[in-house]
Protein backbone atom coordinates (compact mmCIF):
# COMPACT_ATOMS: atom_id res chain seq x y z
CA UNK A 1 0.00 0.00 0.00
CA UNK A 2 2.63 2.52 1.11
CA UNK A 3 4.87 1.50 -1.76
CA UNK A 4 2.33 2.72 -4.27
CA UNK A 5 1.26 5.87 -2.49
CA UNK A 6 4.68 7.26 -1.69
CA UNK A 7 6.02 7.80 -5.22
CA UNK A 8 2.75 9.36 -6.32
CA UNK A 9 2.83 11.68 -3.33
CA UNK A 10 6.44 12.59 -4.08
CA UNK A 11 5.49 13.39 -7.64
CA UNK A 12 2.59 15.55 -6.56
CA UNK A 13 4.71 17.45 -4.05
CA UNK A 14 7.61 18.03 -6.42
CA UNK A 15 5.38 19.11 -9.30
CA UNK A 16 3.28 21.47 -7.21
CA UNK A 17 6.47 22.87 -5.71
CA UNK A 18 7.79 23.46 -9.21
CA UNK A 19 4.48 25.11 -10.14
CA UNK A 20 4.73 27.53 -7.22
CA UNK A 21 8.37 28.27 -8.03
CA UNK A 22 7.65 29.21 -11.61
CA UNK A 23 4.52 31.15 -10.68
CA UNK A 24 6.43 33.09 -8.06
CA UNK A 25 9.20 33.88 -10.51
CA UNK A 26 6.60 34.94 -13.07
CA UNK A 27 5.14 37.23 -10.45
CA UNK A 28 8.57 38.72 -9.84
CA UNK A 29 8.60 39.77 -13.47
CA UNK A 30 4.95 40.76 -13.94
CA UNK A 31 4.05 42.63 -10.79
CA UNK A 32 4.35 46.40 -10.80
CA UNK A 33 6.65 47.36 -7.93
CA UNK A 34 9.07 46.02 -5.36
CA UNK A 35 6.47 45.61 -2.62
CA UNK A 36 4.12 43.52 -4.70
CA UNK A 37 7.05 41.51 -6.08
CA UNK A 38 7.97 40.72 -2.50
CA UNK A 39 4.78 38.70 -2.15
CA UNK A 40 5.66 36.68 -5.23
CA UNK A 41 9.20 36.10 -3.96
CA UNK A 42 7.78 34.98 -0.63
CA UNK A 43 5.81 32.35 -2.50
CA UNK A 44 9.02 30.79 -3.79
CA UNK A 45 10.57 30.83 -0.36
CA UNK A 46 7.67 29.22 1.46
CA UNK A 47 5.72 26.93 -0.82
CA UNK A 48 8.12 26.34 -3.69
CA UNK A 49 11.09 25.40 -1.57
CA UNK A 50 8.90 23.80 1.10
CA UNK A 51 6.99 21.43 -1.17
CA UNK A 52 10.09 20.39 -3.07
CA UNK A 53 12.13 19.73 0.05
CA UNK A 54 9.31 17.74 1.66
CA UNK A 55 8.97 15.82 -1.59
CA UNK A 56 12.66 14.96 -1.49
CA UNK A 57 12.24 13.90 2.15
CA UNK A 58 9.48 11.47 1.21
CA UNK A 59 11.62 10.10 -1.57
CA UNK A 60 14.64 9.41 0.59
CA UNK A 61 12.78 7.84 3.48
CA UNK A 62 13.77 8.29 7.12
CA UNK A 63 17.52 8.77 7.34
CA UNK A 64 20.21 11.39 7.76
CA UNK A 65 19.35 13.05 4.46
CA UNK A 66 15.78 13.65 5.63
CA UNK A 67 16.97 15.36 8.78
CA UNK A 68 19.25 17.63 6.80
CA UNK A 69 16.52 18.49 4.32
CA UNK A 70 14.24 19.40 7.19
CA UNK A 71 17.00 21.53 8.72
CA UNK A 72 17.44 23.37 5.41
CA UNK A 73 13.69 23.94 5.31
CA UNK A 74 13.66 25.19 8.91
CA UNK A 75 16.49 27.63 8.20
CA UNK A 76 14.72 28.89 5.09
CA UNK A 77 11.45 29.41 6.91
CA UNK A 78 13.12 31.18 9.79
CA UNK A 79 15.25 33.48 7.69
CA UNK A 80 13.05 34.16 4.65
CA UNK A 81 10.52 36.39 6.42
CA UNK A 82 13.29 38.34 8.15
CA UNK A 83 15.02 39.01 4.85
CA UNK A 84 11.72 39.98 3.19
CA UNK A 85 10.85 42.28 6.07
CA UNK A 86 14.30 43.86 5.88
CA UNK A 87 13.89 44.55 2.15
CA UNK A 88 10.48 46.10 2.72
CA UNK A 89 11.65 48.22 5.61
CA UNK A 90 14.76 49.42 3.81
CA UNK A 91 12.70 50.30 0.73
CA UNK A 92 10.20 52.24 2.80
CA UNK A 93 12.93 53.96 4.80
CA UNK A 94 14.51 55.18 1.57
CA UNK A 95 11.20 56.76 0.58
CA UNK A 96 10.07 54.30 -2.07
CA UNK A 97 6.38 54.88 -2.67
CA UNK A 98 4.34 51.69 -2.77
CA UNK A 99 2.40 51.29 -5.98
CA UNK A 100 -1.32 51.82 -5.57
CA UNK A 101 -4.19 51.38 -7.99
CA UNK A 102 -5.44 54.94 -7.97
CA UNK A 103 -2.16 56.79 -8.13
CA UNK A 104 -0.37 54.80 -10.78
CA UNK A 105 3.39 54.54 -10.42
CA UNK A 106 3.99 55.78 -6.91
CA UNK A 107 1.20 57.57 -5.09
CA UNK A 108 1.55 61.32 -4.72
CA UNK A 109 0.19 61.43 -1.21
CA UNK A 110 3.08 59.89 0.63
CA UNK A 111 4.03 56.28 0.98
CA UNK A 112 1.85 55.44 3.88
CA UNK A 113 -1.35 56.03 5.69
CA UNK A 114 -3.67 55.34 2.79
CA UNK A 115 -4.57 51.99 4.18
CA UNK A 116 -7.74 51.67 6.16
CA UNK A 117 -7.06 50.47 9.66
CA UNK A 118 -8.17 46.91 10.09
CA UNK A 119 -8.69 45.89 13.69
CA UNK B 1 21.00 26.87 34.67
CA UNK B 2 18.37 24.54 33.34
CA UNK B 3 18.21 26.61 30.19
CA UNK B 4 21.98 26.44 29.73
CA UNK B 5 21.88 22.67 29.94
CA UNK B 6 19.06 22.55 27.43
CA UNK B 7 20.93 24.81 25.05
CA UNK B 8 24.00 22.60 25.37
CA UNK B 9 21.90 19.54 24.69
CA UNK B 10 20.29 21.08 21.60
CA UNK B 11 23.66 22.18 20.22
CA UNK B 12 25.23 18.81 20.86
CA UNK B 13 22.30 17.08 19.21
CA UNK B 14 22.78 19.30 16.17
CA UNK B 15 26.50 18.45 16.17
CA UNK B 16 25.77 14.74 16.24
CA UNK B 17 23.18 15.10 13.52
CA UNK B 18 25.51 16.99 11.21
CA UNK B 19 28.64 14.97 11.85
CA UNK B 20 27.10 11.54 12.40
CA UNK B 21 30.42 10.03 13.44
CA UNK B 22 30.56 8.45 16.83
CA UNK B 23 34.27 7.93 17.38
CA UNK B 24 35.69 9.34 20.57
CA UNK B 25 37.77 11.98 18.82
CA UNK B 26 34.74 13.60 17.23
CA UNK B 27 32.60 13.29 20.33
CA UNK B 28 35.30 15.09 22.32
CA UNK B 29 35.57 17.81 19.67
CA UNK B 30 31.81 18.21 19.69
CA UNK B 31 31.62 18.40 23.45
CA UNK B 32 34.37 21.01 23.56
CA UNK B 33 32.82 23.11 20.79
CA UNK B 34 29.35 23.09 22.34
CA UNK B 35 30.74 23.86 25.79
CA UNK B 36 32.72 26.84 24.56
CA UNK B 37 29.75 28.16 22.57
CA UNK B 38 27.40 27.82 25.53
CA UNK B 39 29.91 29.40 27.92
CA UNK B 40 30.37 32.38 25.63
CA UNK B 41 26.60 32.74 25.27
CA UNK B 42 26.13 32.52 29.01
CA UNK B 43 28.83 35.11 29.61
CA UNK B 44 27.16 37.43 27.13
CA UNK B 45 23.96 36.96 29.06
CA UNK B 46 21.90 35.94 26.05
CA UNK B 47 20.64 32.62 27.36
CA UNK B 48 17.14 33.60 28.42
CA UNK B 49 13.47 33.07 27.62
CA UNK B 50 13.91 34.80 24.30
CA UNK B 51 16.82 32.86 22.87
CA UNK B 52 15.93 29.44 24.30
CA UNK B 53 12.12 29.55 24.30
CA UNK B 54 11.52 26.17 25.89
CA UNK B 55 8.05 27.19 27.02
CA UNK B 56 6.91 27.52 23.40
CA UNK B 57 7.84 24.03 22.26
CA UNK B 58 4.73 22.15 23.35
CA UNK B 59 2.13 24.67 22.16
CA UNK B 60 4.26 25.50 19.11
CA UNK B 61 3.77 21.95 17.91
CA UNK B 62 0.10 22.82 17.47
CA UNK B 63 0.69 26.24 15.97
CA UNK B 64 3.06 25.18 13.19
CA UNK B 65 0.62 22.88 11.33
CA UNK B 66 -2.04 25.57 11.46
CA UNK B 67 0.45 28.09 10.08
CA UNK B 68 1.45 25.72 7.29
CA UNK B 69 -2.20 25.36 6.33
CA UNK B 70 -2.62 29.14 6.27
CA UNK B 71 0.50 29.49 4.14
CA UNK B 72 -0.87 26.93 1.72
CA UNK B 73 -4.18 28.75 1.38
CA UNK B 74 -2.66 32.17 0.83
CA UNK B 75 -0.12 30.75 -1.62
CA UNK B 76 -2.93 29.45 -3.78
CA UNK B 77 -4.62 32.86 -3.61
CA UNK B 78 -1.49 34.77 -4.61
CA UNK B 79 -0.75 32.27 -7.38
CA UNK B 80 -4.26 32.93 -8.71
CA UNK B 81 -3.60 36.66 -8.69
CA UNK B 82 -0.30 36.32 -10.55
CA UNK B 83 -1.65 33.92 -13.16
CA UNK B 84 -4.83 35.85 -13.88
CA UNK B 85 -4.31 37.77 -17.11
CA UNK B 86 -5.57 41.06 -15.70
CA UNK B 87 -3.28 40.95 -12.65
CA UNK B 88 -5.81 42.07 -10.06
CA UNK B 89 -3.56 43.73 -7.54
CA UNK B 90 -4.74 46.49 -5.26
CA UNK B 91 -1.86 46.95 -2.85
CA UNK B 92 -2.21 49.00 0.27
CA UNK B 93 -0.72 49.38 3.70
CA UNK B 94 -2.87 48.40 6.65
CA UNK B 95 -2.27 48.38 10.37
CA UNK B 96 -2.84 45.59 12.84
CA UNK B 97 -2.70 45.57 16.59
CA UNK B 98 -0.60 42.83 18.14
CA UNK B 99 -1.89 41.64 21.47
CA UNK B 100 1.14 39.61 22.48
CA UNK B 101 2.85 40.55 25.69
CA UNK B 102 6.48 39.84 24.82
CA UNK B 103 8.77 40.91 22.01
CA UNK B 104 9.23 37.27 21.11
CA UNK B 105 5.49 36.84 20.67
CA UNK B 106 5.25 39.92 18.48
CA UNK B 107 8.24 38.65 16.51
CA UNK B 108 6.47 35.35 15.88
CA UNK B 109 3.26 37.12 14.89
CA UNK B 110 5.03 39.53 12.52
CA UNK B 111 7.04 36.73 10.94
CA UNK B 112 3.95 34.60 10.52
CA UNK B 113 2.28 37.47 8.69
CA UNK B 114 5.29 37.83 6.40
CA UNK B 115 5.53 34.09 5.86
CA UNK B 116 1.99 33.97 4.46
CA UNK B 117 2.25 35.41 0.94
CA UNK B 118 0.01 38.35 0.23
CA UNK B 119 0.98 40.14 3.41
CA UNK B 120 4.39 41.46 4.46
CA UNK B 121 5.13 43.16 7.75
CA UNK B 122 6.97 46.35 6.90
CA UNK B 123 7.29 47.91 10.30
CA UNK B 124 6.56 47.35 13.95
CA UNK B 125 6.44 49.90 16.74
CA UNK B 126 5.31 48.76 20.16
CA UNK B 127 2.16 46.78 19.37
CA UNK B 128 1.33 48.42 16.05
CA UNK B 129 2.12 46.36 12.97
CA UNK B 130 2.39 48.02 9.59
CA UNK B 131 1.52 45.47 6.91
CA UNK B 132 1.71 45.72 3.15
CA UNK B 133 -1.05 43.69 1.50
CA UNK B 134 -1.21 42.81 -2.16
CA UNK B 135 -5.01 42.93 -2.35
CA UNK B 136 -6.78 45.25 0.01
CA UNK B 137 -10.09 43.40 0.25
CA UNK B 138 -8.48 40.10 1.12
CA UNK B 139 -7.09 41.36 4.40
CA UNK B 140 -10.29 42.14 6.21
CA UNK B 141 -8.53 41.24 9.42
CA UNK B 142 -10.40 38.08 10.27
CA UNK B 143 -7.51 35.76 9.50
CA UNK B 144 -4.96 38.06 11.03
CA UNK B 145 -7.12 38.30 14.14
CA UNK B 146 -7.18 34.55 14.29
CA UNK B 147 -3.41 34.39 13.91
CA UNK B 148 -2.96 37.10 16.52
CA UNK B 149 -5.10 35.16 18.96
CA UNK B 150 -3.24 31.94 18.32
CA UNK B 151 0.20 33.50 18.76
CA UNK B 152 -0.95 35.17 21.97
CA UNK B 153 -2.19 31.80 23.18
CA UNK B 154 1.14 30.30 22.17
CA UNK B 155 2.91 32.61 24.60
CA UNK B 156 0.88 31.20 27.39
CA UNK B 157 0.63 32.67 30.86
CA UNK B 158 3.25 34.25 33.03
CA UNK B 159 5.25 35.86 30.27
CA UNK C 1 10.81 13.76 -11.84
CA UNK C 2 13.87 15.39 -10.35
CA UNK C 3 14.70 16.49 -13.86
CA UNK C 4 11.33 18.25 -14.13
CA UNK C 5 11.89 19.96 -10.82
CA UNK C 6 15.40 21.01 -11.78
CA UNK C 7 14.09 22.38 -15.08
CA UNK C 8 11.42 24.37 -13.26
CA UNK C 9 14.09 25.73 -10.92
CA UNK C 10 16.23 26.81 -13.86
CA UNK C 11 13.30 28.52 -15.56
CA UNK C 12 12.46 30.31 -12.33
CA UNK C 13 16.09 31.34 -11.95
CA UNK C 14 16.07 32.81 -15.45
CA UNK C 15 12.95 34.82 -14.63
CA UNK C 16 14.43 36.09 -11.37
CA UNK C 17 17.60 36.91 -13.29
CA UNK C 18 15.51 39.13 -15.61
CA UNK C 19 14.32 41.03 -12.57
CA UNK C 20 17.88 41.41 -11.30
CA UNK C 21 18.98 42.80 -14.65
CA UNK C 22 15.97 45.07 -15.17
CA UNK C 23 16.03 46.61 -11.71
CA UNK C 24 14.72 49.26 -11.62
CA UNK C 25 15.42 49.99 -7.94
CA UNK C 26 18.19 48.59 -5.78
CA UNK C 27 15.57 46.75 -3.75
CA UNK C 28 14.38 44.81 -6.76
CA UNK C 29 17.91 43.60 -7.23
CA UNK C 30 18.30 42.63 -3.58
CA UNK C 31 15.02 40.77 -3.76
CA UNK C 32 16.15 38.96 -6.90
CA UNK C 33 19.51 38.11 -5.33
CA UNK C 34 17.85 36.69 -2.25
CA UNK C 35 15.39 34.80 -4.40
CA UNK C 36 18.06 33.30 -6.63
CA UNK C 37 19.93 32.33 -3.47
CA UNK C 38 16.92 30.40 -2.18
CA UNK C 39 16.55 28.71 -5.54
CA UNK C 40 20.21 27.75 -5.56
CA UNK C 41 19.78 26.09 -2.17
CA UNK C 42 16.88 24.05 -3.51
CA UNK C 43 18.73 23.38 -6.77
CA UNK C 44 21.72 21.96 -4.89
CA UNK C 45 19.40 19.68 -2.95
CA UNK C 46 17.61 18.55 -6.11
CA UNK C 47 20.86 18.05 -8.03
CA UNK C 48 22.08 15.75 -5.27
CA UNK C 49 19.05 13.54 -5.84
CA UNK C 50 19.30 13.86 -9.61
CA UNK C 51 22.85 12.50 -9.52
CA UNK C 52 21.84 9.86 -7.03
CA UNK C 53 24.19 11.15 -4.34
CA UNK C 54 22.18 13.15 -1.83
CA UNK C 55 25.07 13.32 0.64
CA UNK C 56 26.03 16.90 0.08
CA UNK C 57 23.15 18.63 1.74
CA UNK C 58 25.53 20.28 4.18
CA UNK C 59 26.34 22.60 1.32
CA UNK C 60 22.69 23.57 0.93
CA UNK C 61 22.55 24.05 4.68
CA UNK C 62 25.57 26.36 4.77
CA UNK C 63 24.21 28.15 1.76
CA UNK C 64 20.85 28.89 3.32
CA UNK C 65 22.62 30.64 6.17
CA UNK C 66 25.17 32.51 4.06
CA UNK C 67 22.44 33.77 1.78
CA UNK C 68 20.62 35.20 4.78
CA UNK C 69 23.74 36.89 6.15
CA UNK C 70 24.49 38.34 2.74
CA UNK C 71 20.98 39.77 2.38
CA UNK C 72 21.11 41.36 5.81
CA UNK C 73 24.54 42.87 5.10
CA UNK C 74 23.27 44.30 1.82
CA UNK C 75 20.23 45.84 3.45
CA UNK C 76 22.27 47.26 6.27
CA UNK C 77 24.44 48.90 3.68
CA UNK C 78 21.44 50.33 1.84
CA UNK C 79 19.81 51.60 4.96
CA UNK C 80 22.82 53.12 6.69
CA UNK C 81 25.41 53.32 3.93
CA UNK C 82 27.77 51.54 6.29
CA UNK C 83 28.12 48.01 7.53
CA UNK C 84 29.31 49.03 10.98
CA UNK C 85 26.26 51.09 11.93
CA UNK C 86 24.26 49.86 14.84
CA UNK C 87 20.56 49.26 15.02
CA UNK C 88 19.94 52.39 17.05
CA UNK C 89 18.50 54.44 14.23
CA UNK C 90 16.43 51.64 12.79
CA UNK C 91 13.25 52.79 14.46
CA UNK C 92 13.25 56.27 13.01
CA UNK C 93 10.65 55.50 10.42
CA UNK C 94 9.16 52.13 11.06
CA UNK C 95 5.99 53.34 12.72
CA UNK C 96 4.79 55.92 10.23
CA UNK D 1 19.49 16.23 -17.97
CA UNK D 2 22.71 17.25 -16.27
CA UNK D 3 24.01 18.59 -19.57
CA UNK D 4 20.91 20.82 -19.77
CA UNK D 5 21.57 22.03 -16.24
CA UNK D 6 25.16 22.83 -17.20
CA UNK D 7 24.14 24.68 -20.33
CA UNK D 8 21.46 26.78 -18.65
CA UNK D 9 23.71 27.65 -15.74
CA UNK D 10 26.53 28.58 -18.11
CA UNK D 11 24.18 30.75 -20.14
CA UNK D 12 23.00 32.54 -17.03
CA UNK D 13 26.61 32.92 -15.95
CA UNK D 14 27.48 34.48 -19.30
CA UNK D 15 24.50 36.84 -19.13
CA UNK D 16 25.53 37.88 -15.64
CA UNK D 17 29.09 38.47 -16.81
CA UNK D 18 27.99 40.77 -19.63
CA UNK D 19 25.61 42.58 -17.31
CA UNK D 20 28.50 43.07 -14.88
CA UNK D 21 30.43 44.80 -17.64
CA UNK D 22 27.58 46.97 -18.89
CA UNK D 23 26.05 48.14 -15.63
CA UNK D 24 27.52 51.38 -14.28
CA UNK D 25 25.81 51.36 -10.92
CA UNK D 26 28.32 49.68 -8.66
CA UNK D 27 25.68 48.57 -6.19
CA UNK D 28 23.95 46.64 -8.94
CA UNK D 29 27.37 45.25 -9.87
CA UNK D 30 27.84 43.90 -6.35
CA UNK D 31 24.40 42.29 -6.48
CA UNK D 32 25.19 40.72 -9.83
CA UNK D 33 28.56 39.50 -8.55
CA UNK D 34 26.69 37.78 -5.74
CA UNK D 35 24.39 36.13 -8.27
CA UNK D 36 27.46 35.16 -10.30
CA UNK D 37 28.92 33.37 -7.27
CA UNK D 38 25.64 31.63 -6.55
CA UNK D 39 25.41 30.40 -10.12
CA UNK D 40 28.99 29.18 -10.23
CA UNK D 41 28.54 27.35 -6.95
CA UNK D 42 25.51 25.65 -8.48
CA UNK D 43 27.65 24.78 -11.47
CA UNK D 44 30.41 23.33 -9.29
CA UNK D 45 27.83 21.19 -7.54
CA UNK D 46 26.53 19.99 -10.89
CA UNK D 47 30.12 19.03 -11.78
CA UNK D 48 30.55 17.12 -8.51
CA UNK D 49 33.13 19.53 -7.12
CA UNK D 50 31.25 19.94 -3.89
CA UNK D 51 34.13 21.25 -1.79
CA UNK D 52 34.88 23.95 -4.35
CA UNK D 53 31.20 24.86 -4.39
CA UNK D 54 31.30 25.12 -0.62
CA UNK D 55 34.23 27.53 -0.76
CA UNK D 56 32.62 29.54 -3.53
CA UNK D 57 29.44 29.82 -1.50
CA UNK D 58 31.23 30.96 1.64
CA UNK D 59 33.79 33.26 0.05
CA UNK D 60 32.16 34.41 -3.18
CA UNK D 61 28.58 34.92 -2.11
CA UNK D 62 29.18 35.61 1.57
CA UNK D 63 32.43 37.32 2.47
CA UNK D 64 33.23 39.13 -0.75
CA UNK D 65 29.74 40.64 -1.00
CA UNK D 66 30.20 42.05 2.48
CA UNK D 67 33.71 43.32 1.65
CA UNK D 68 32.52 44.89 -1.62
CA UNK D 69 29.77 46.67 0.26
CA UNK D 70 32.25 47.91 2.83
CA UNK D 71 34.37 49.28 0.00
CA UNK D 72 31.31 50.85 -1.65
CA UNK D 73 30.48 52.60 1.59
CA UNK D 74 33.85 54.33 1.31
CA UNK D 75 34.05 54.88 -2.41
CA UNK D 76 30.60 55.84 -3.67
CA UNK D 77 28.52 53.76 -5.97
CA UNK D 78 28.90 55.05 -9.50
CA UNK D 79 31.55 53.86 -11.90
CA UNK D 80 33.03 56.53 -14.15
CA UNK D 81 33.19 55.92 -17.85
CA UNK D 82 36.66 54.87 -18.87
CA UNK D 83 38.62 57.69 -20.48
CA UNK D 84 40.23 55.53 -23.14
CA UNK D 85 38.96 52.95 -25.55
CA UNK D 86 39.47 49.49 -24.09
CA UNK D 87 40.85 48.06 -27.32
CA UNK D 88 44.26 46.94 -26.13
CA UNK D 89 42.90 45.22 -23.03
CA UNK D 90 40.33 43.49 -25.21
CA UNK D 91 43.08 42.12 -27.45
CA UNK D 92 45.10 40.96 -24.43
CA UNK D 93 42.09 39.25 -22.92
CA UNK D 94 41.07 37.57 -26.18
CA UNK D 95 44.61 36.30 -26.79
CA UNK D 96 44.97 35.00 -23.23
CA UNK D 97 41.56 33.36 -23.36
CA UNK D 98 42.37 31.80 -26.72
CA UNK D 99 45.65 30.44 -25.35
CA UNK D 100 43.85 28.95 -22.38
CA UNK D 101 41.23 27.31 -24.58
CA UNK D 102 44.03 26.01 -26.81
CA UNK D 103 45.70 24.62 -23.71
CA UNK D 104 42.63 22.61 -22.82
CA UNK D 105 42.92 20.72 -26.12
CA UNK D 106 45.87 18.82 -24.73
CA UNK D 107 44.07 17.91 -21.54
CA UNK D 108 42.74 14.38 -21.14
CA UNK D 109 39.00 13.86 -21.13
CA UNK D 110 37.08 15.41 -18.23
CA UNK D 111 36.64 12.89 -15.43
CA UNK D 112 38.41 10.09 -17.31
CA UNK D 113 39.57 7.44 -14.81
CA UNK D 114 42.95 6.97 -16.53
CA UNK D 115 43.92 10.62 -16.12
CA UNK D 116 47.38 11.02 -14.58
CA UNK D 117 45.93 13.35 -11.96
CA UNK D 118 43.99 10.42 -10.56
CA UNK D 119 47.05 8.21 -10.22
CA UNK D 120 49.74 10.27 -8.60
CA UNK D 121 48.93 10.36 -4.90
CA UNK D 122 45.15 10.42 -5.19
CA UNK D 123 44.84 6.64 -4.95
CA UNK D 124 46.91 6.58 -1.81
CA UNK D 125 44.85 9.38 -0.25
CA UNK D 126 41.56 7.75 -1.10
CA UNK D 127 42.54 4.31 0.14
CA UNK D 128 44.71 5.02 3.15
CA UNK D 129 43.75 8.41 4.53
CA UNK D 130 41.17 7.08 6.96
CA UNK D 131 43.63 4.61 8.49
CA UNK D 132 46.49 7.07 8.53
CA UNK D 133 44.73 10.22 9.70
CA UNK D 134 41.40 9.07 11.09
CA UNK D 135 39.29 11.85 9.53
CA UNK D 136 36.30 10.57 7.54
CA UNK D 137 36.35 13.41 5.01
CA UNK D 138 39.23 12.90 2.55
CA UNK D 139 39.33 16.53 1.50
CA UNK D 140 39.78 17.58 5.10
CA UNK D 141 42.58 15.13 5.76
CA UNK D 142 44.40 16.15 2.57
CA UNK D 143 44.13 19.83 3.42
CA UNK D 144 44.81 19.62 7.12
CA UNK D 145 47.33 16.80 7.29
CA UNK D 146 49.03 15.78 4.04
CA UNK D 147 49.29 19.40 3.00
CA UNK D 148 49.34 20.76 6.53
CA UNK D 149 52.21 23.23 6.09
CA UNK D 150 50.76 24.47 2.85
CA UNK D 151 47.40 25.07 4.49
CA UNK D 152 49.01 26.77 7.46
CA UNK D 153 50.83 29.22 5.22
CA UNK D 154 47.64 29.77 3.26
CA UNK D 155 45.55 30.53 6.30
CA UNK D 156 48.27 32.83 7.62
CA UNK D 157 48.19 34.83 4.40
CA UNK D 158 44.40 34.96 4.35
CA UNK D 159 44.27 35.97 7.99
CA UNK D 160 46.81 38.75 7.44
CA UNK D 161 44.85 39.98 4.43
CA UNK D 162 41.59 39.93 6.38
CA UNK D 163 43.12 41.88 9.26
CA UNK D 164 44.55 44.38 6.79
CA UNK D 165 41.19 44.91 5.08
CA UNK D 166 39.39 45.27 8.39
CA UNK D 167 41.96 47.81 9.59
CA UNK D 168 41.55 49.82 6.41
CA UNK D 169 37.77 49.79 6.61
CA UNK D 170 37.45 50.55 10.30
CA UNK D 171 40.24 53.17 10.26
CA UNK D 172 38.49 55.11 7.55
CA UNK D 173 35.22 54.96 9.41
CA UNK D 174 36.68 56.30 12.62
CA UNK D 175 38.58 59.22 11.10
CA UNK D 176 35.80 60.60 8.91
CA UNK D 177 32.40 61.69 10.17
CA UNK D 178 30.71 59.82 7.40
CA UNK D 179 27.37 58.44 8.32
CA UNK D 180 24.57 60.62 7.08
CA UNK D 181 25.21 62.40 3.77
CA UNK D 182 25.17 59.64 1.20
CA UNK D 183 23.81 57.14 3.62
CA UNK D 184 20.09 57.02 3.08
CA UNK D 185 18.94 55.13 0.03
CA UNK D 186 22.54 54.77 -1.02
CA UNK D 187 22.27 52.33 -3.81
CA UNK D 188 20.29 53.68 -6.69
Amino acid sequence: MMEQVLPVLTWVLLLSGAFFLVTGALGMVRLPDVFTRMHAAGMTDTMGAGLILVGLCLHSGVNLVTMRLLLVLAFLWFTAPIATHAVAKAALAAGTEPYTLGAGEGGADGGEGEGGGAP
Amino acid sequence: MNRILWLWGILFGLWLLLSYHFEWLFLVFGTATCTVAVLVAARMGIVDRESVPLHLVRRGALYVPWLVWEILKSNVRVAGIILSPRLRVDPSIVHFRASQRTDLGRFIYANSITLTPGTVTTGIVADDLEVHAIVREEVDGSEENDMNRRVAALEGEGA
Amino acid sequence: MFAVTAAALLVAMCLAMCRALLGPTAYDRVLALNNIGTKTVVLIAVLGFLNGRPDFLDLALAYALINFIGTIAVLKYIEYGDLGAGGGTSRDRAGG
Amino acid sequence: MSIVVDIVLFTLLGATGFALLKVRNLFAVVMLAGIYSLLSAGLFTAMDAVDVAFTEAAVGAGISTVLFLGALALAGHHENRPGHTPLLPLVVVVVTGGALVYGTMDMPGFGHPENPVHHHVADHYLEESYDEIGIPNVVTSVLASYRGYDTMGETTVVFAAAVGVLLLLSGARRSGSRASPQGKGGGR
